[in-house]
């Protein structure tokens, strides 16, 4: 885990709801587990208050960037700076999803939970597993890469319908050994349950609002089961990335 | 010259900057070397484990922060095995802060603790409810803050230190009760009490629906504590309440405070208080005056 | 539909939209027209003119504002010589702001006023130091709180509203007392205390040294004030405490204030007012809920 | 008085301490008296919280422009807007210097100070008086005009000293029946006592922090002499002109 501030390399513009935020580091770039993010900050900006939590999205020798979605006021603020613009950055934070490897893996992601999957795509694809990537957004506007399976709720790009029902009948032809997802937590759901009754195991990464995001804080915690007990976890250093089976959902 | 050294109860501390309890973990150690403090301090430990709040637990305000931590933490037990070897490796002073739900499980509490080796001083956290007094926090009562200290200071010889909340409505009466039984010293303020609302859902947006308002909005309110507590005692007073910055730091100093916590700062600066501590360091050379000069040098 | 009228006490309102005591004052007549307002209320007004505190007076801190104005007011005769048939043009309620050194002060006070046509209301600002009780406030006192409210009670029909200070350990006993006395409503939050210091100088930024702590930085603490009392009590609330936007008021209307006061904010944006009023009914509209069932519709 | 939110025409740089404000509005430009002021805030900017006071600099048709020294986080952030940016203004607001006709009459300005009299002066010319204009300032960097008598602490423009020295030099030579001035307390302070010596009615423009600018708030008093006793005023209604003689100036 460091802490830096440093220079922004770029900002891209994905369309009008989503940028890539790229940096380029030696030391930030070192060891990231795909499922790992960094608390980012404009230092300039005292409001908010808190730095915001995104997912690592690319990795490349000392290049670092971030798939991130205009929701509020830090992320408009952040897609608006220029080259050279000075960020601080906490990280890399959080597990990261456990990887296998010969396996036959599905990736699965909703919107902006597709940030932290193309690099855990790479990872895994380098451990000799197969992989099936489905993705799923409202329209083609979510949709950020041609080469996996996308699925679209207005059929704007890729098959019509959820995520979900594509990757049940995905389930019906291929044989799966593990699954992760990253997504809304209705999709995730949806999902863990798919995987329930195929005894597959699935790896969720989660999202809460974060203070700290080491640990420190325990603002963000979930319900987990834990030996027939249901215990507190913290999203920011026990996950994002949980055992789906042993997530208890909000209502 | 101006090494900033203090003596805050029987304790020395190297500087006079601290972190503010619950707001700090171990797992900065990562980023620096915590012996760089003038002290740890510990989240609030309890007798038995507690599983705190149900979430929303955290929400950030226009200009602060709410939480409603509900004092998650491992019990004293587990924290005497896990954190407590682990905070023993920093080369700084050690307060643990602490809570309880009855005086006499307080007192419990200490002499669990001063069994064990390393730490310097107690934080007792009197904002949590007293189930001998109809669940009403602690900290409300100047009696109960006289009697509740008396036993802690018959109970142990370490640095006792009484973290008074500001949601009272004189701060004075229970800081000067805490001093009259015997405390080392003061720590304040602990956060207000804050809300928020989520007009779309008409749901308050924590869980507990009141929360701990901490950060930036709320040091004004903390200074004027820190200030009119500062006029009322003699004992020493660790301050704290929306530092964010050196300025910060030097207006609870020069306001009366001995020394400064950080709290929810760290959140958003993790090395903020190393350069807090360097910055009242060159504060005293640049304005030639000594850090014990300083403290309480406010001209009214 | 959804004209978000509302009765407060025995007065009518076209909209629940005041202005807060001291922020506020027929110079903005220039700019709109004051009828728009569900309610005027007036600056606080003393028996005799009070020439006020030392500058400085203002501090503006990092998000929110220091004040210690120190009442200055013309006293009530001025008042009903000048400003009254000035705030009688308008087409709406007036509440006037009072304030006094003792009980039986406040009731001459009442008294004399009381003869006067065109106002509506009193809001009672018992944040002033009462000479009969070592000059401790009124308002930290249940029992002082009654005994005023009562008599006040017992020398006006109009309607009373007893101003409330959240420098307090409980204000829900205050506003249960105001309640218990025969207030027909409660106004709350006044200032919190707060304080800032010019490292520089080390001097105070204010004059008075202590300030009153108003604006955007203290709203989560007024909403929270007021969910607590309106659990406590039957009586409408006039919320205030760092409304800047439609949203804040619309925490405090679900938290439970019947209506809402405009302070700090008019001094950043001096038609506001006017904004929230839209708003309100917008929400209302775009939400398809009466503004009566808005009221309190927090969802626990 | 209005409340308007407009465009800003432009902002022109004068030096590194200094810029000039410009906007364009029929209605905010009519009936400005020279001293009166605008209450000027970026509403999009939340803090700092309150509008900052801005003395009129310039009026020319429907053309407004205010003279500004870069201060504090309000002025620096005025000072980098652009062309087009929306601010709000409140205003015209406060007394103004009361005008005299046909006399000879001194303007005397410190700093930033200038702003409130070109305005003034081109009122005082247009009513038929003779003007004496002398400027101070530490250096040719708080010079904004080669047509008045300027003088510089340092020397680098004009005549060297403080301008209160120039101007009693000048009051040798010169009988002035009135007096009008703007600048630092200090300055402001030796120029009433110079003018008392020789009975010449001064008037000064104060500054005070200011929450409403209009009179509501009681925010911006300062102390004044009024038949015998001595009271608090408003700076921003009943000033920010006083007449000199009757200002307790803090210690
Ligand atoms: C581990 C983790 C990884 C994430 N990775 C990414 C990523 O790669 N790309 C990306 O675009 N977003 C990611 N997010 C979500 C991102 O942190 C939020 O979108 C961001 O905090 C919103 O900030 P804001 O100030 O723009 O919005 P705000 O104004 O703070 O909030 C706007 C909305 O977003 C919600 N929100 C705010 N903070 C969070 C949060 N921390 N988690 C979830 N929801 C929140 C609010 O409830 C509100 O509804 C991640 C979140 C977590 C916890
Ligand atoms: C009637 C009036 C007319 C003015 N006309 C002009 C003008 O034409 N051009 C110009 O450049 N300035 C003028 N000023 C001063 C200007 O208002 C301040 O410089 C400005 O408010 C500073 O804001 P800031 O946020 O940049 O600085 P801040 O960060 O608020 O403060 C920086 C410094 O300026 C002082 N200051 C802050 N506000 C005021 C204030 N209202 N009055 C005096 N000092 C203050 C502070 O004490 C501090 O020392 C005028 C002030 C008044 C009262
Ligand atoms: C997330 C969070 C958790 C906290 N937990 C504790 C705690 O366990 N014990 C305690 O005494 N104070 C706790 N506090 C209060 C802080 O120690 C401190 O008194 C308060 O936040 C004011 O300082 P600040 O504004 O610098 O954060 C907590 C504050 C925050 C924000
Ligand atoms: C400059 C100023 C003057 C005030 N004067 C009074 C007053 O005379 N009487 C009173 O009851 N409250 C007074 N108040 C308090 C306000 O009415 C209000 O209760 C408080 O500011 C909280 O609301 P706000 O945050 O919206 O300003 C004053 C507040 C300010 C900022
Ligand atoms: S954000 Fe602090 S513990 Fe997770
Ligand atoms: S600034 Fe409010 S009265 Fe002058």
């Amino acid at each position: 885990m460091y802490f830096k501030k440093i220079q922004v390399l770029k900002v891209e513009s994905v369309n009008d709801e989503y940028f890539v935020l790229r940096i380029r580091d030696k030391e930030l770039t070192q060891n990231i587990k795909p499922g790992q993010f960094f608390q980012i900050k404009d230092p300039c900006a005292v409001f908010p208050l808190l730095p915001r939590p995104f997912s690592v999205y690319e990795v490349e020798g000392d290049k670092l960037s971030f798939l991130i979605k205009k929701v509020g006021e830090s992320t408009k603020h952040l897609s608006l700076l220029k080259e050279g613009h000075i960020i601080q950055l906490l990280g890399p934070l959080g597990n990261g999803f456990p990887l296998v490897s010969n396996k036959k893996v599905l990736i699965a992601s909703g919107g902006i939970g597709y940030a932290p999957m193309t690099y855990l795509e790479q990872k895994l694809k380098e451990a000799g597993n197969e992989v099936w990537f489905y993705h799923g957004g409202r329209s083609s506007n979510d949709v950020f890469c041609e080469d996996v399976q996308n699925c679209t709720e207005d059929g704007s790009c890729g098959h019509v319908g959820l995520v979900t029902e594509h990757i049940e009948k995905c389930f019906d032809s291929i044989y799966i050994d593990v699954a992760y997802a990253c997504g809304p937590e209705a999709m995730l759901k949806v999902l863990v349950g798919i995987c329930a009754e195929r005894n597959i195991p699935v790896y969720v990464s989660l999202e809460r609002v974060m203070a700290c995001g080491v640990g420190a804080c325990y603002g963000c915690v979930i319900k987990i089961k834990e030996n027939d007990s249901i215990v507190y976890k913290k999203v920011c250093k026990d996950g994002p990335v949980f055992d789906g089976a042993k997530v208890i959902w909000d209502e | 010259m101006s090494k900033c050294e203090i003596t805050f109860g029987k304790m020395k501390w190297k500087n006079p900057v601290t972190v503010a309890s619950g707001t700090f973990g171990l797992e900065y150690a990562e980023l620096f070397d915590l012996s760089q403090l003038g002290a740890l301090t510990t989240k609030t430990i309890t007798p038995e484990p507690k599983a705190g709040n149900e979430p929303q637990r955290i929400v950030e305000t226009e200009v602060g922060l709410l939480n409603s931590i509900g004092l998650q933490n491992p019990g004293v037990d587990e924290f005497i095995k896990i954190d407590l070897p682990e905070y023993r490796k920093f080369d700084t002073n050690l307060i643990v802060s602490i809570s309880a739900s009855s005086i006499n499980e307080f007192a419990s509490l200490v002499k669990k603790l001063d069994t064990q080796p390393g730490i310097d001083a107690y934080e007792i956290n009197v904002s949590c409810p007293n189930v001998e007094n109809e669940g009403i926090a602690f900290g409300t009562d100047p009696e109960i803050v006289f009697d509740l200290t008396k036993k802690l200071r018959e109970t142990t010889e370490k640095t006792l230190i009484i973290k008074l909340s500001p949601n009272v409505t004189s701060i004075m009466d229970i800081a000067k009760q805490a001093e009259n039984a015997g405390a080392d010293g003061l720590a304040l303020i602990n956060t207000l009490y804050g809300m928020a609302i989520d007009v779309e859902t008409r749901k308050p947006k924590l869980h507990n629906i009141i929360g701990g308002y901490s950060g930036p909005a709320i040091k004004p309110v903390a200074l004027q504590n820190v200030y009119k507590v500062a006029q009322a005692v003699h004992i020493p007073i660790l301050a704290m309440g929306g530092i964010s910055s050196v300025n910060d730091a030097l207006e609870f100093i020069i306001a009366g405070a001995t020394a400064i916590a950080v709290g929810t700062y760290n959140f958003v600066n993790p090395l903020g208080t190393l350069e807090i501590i360097d910055g009242i360091q060159e504060y005293c050379i640049s304005h030639n005056i000594s850090y014990k000069n300083l403290i309480g040098s406010i001209q009214t």
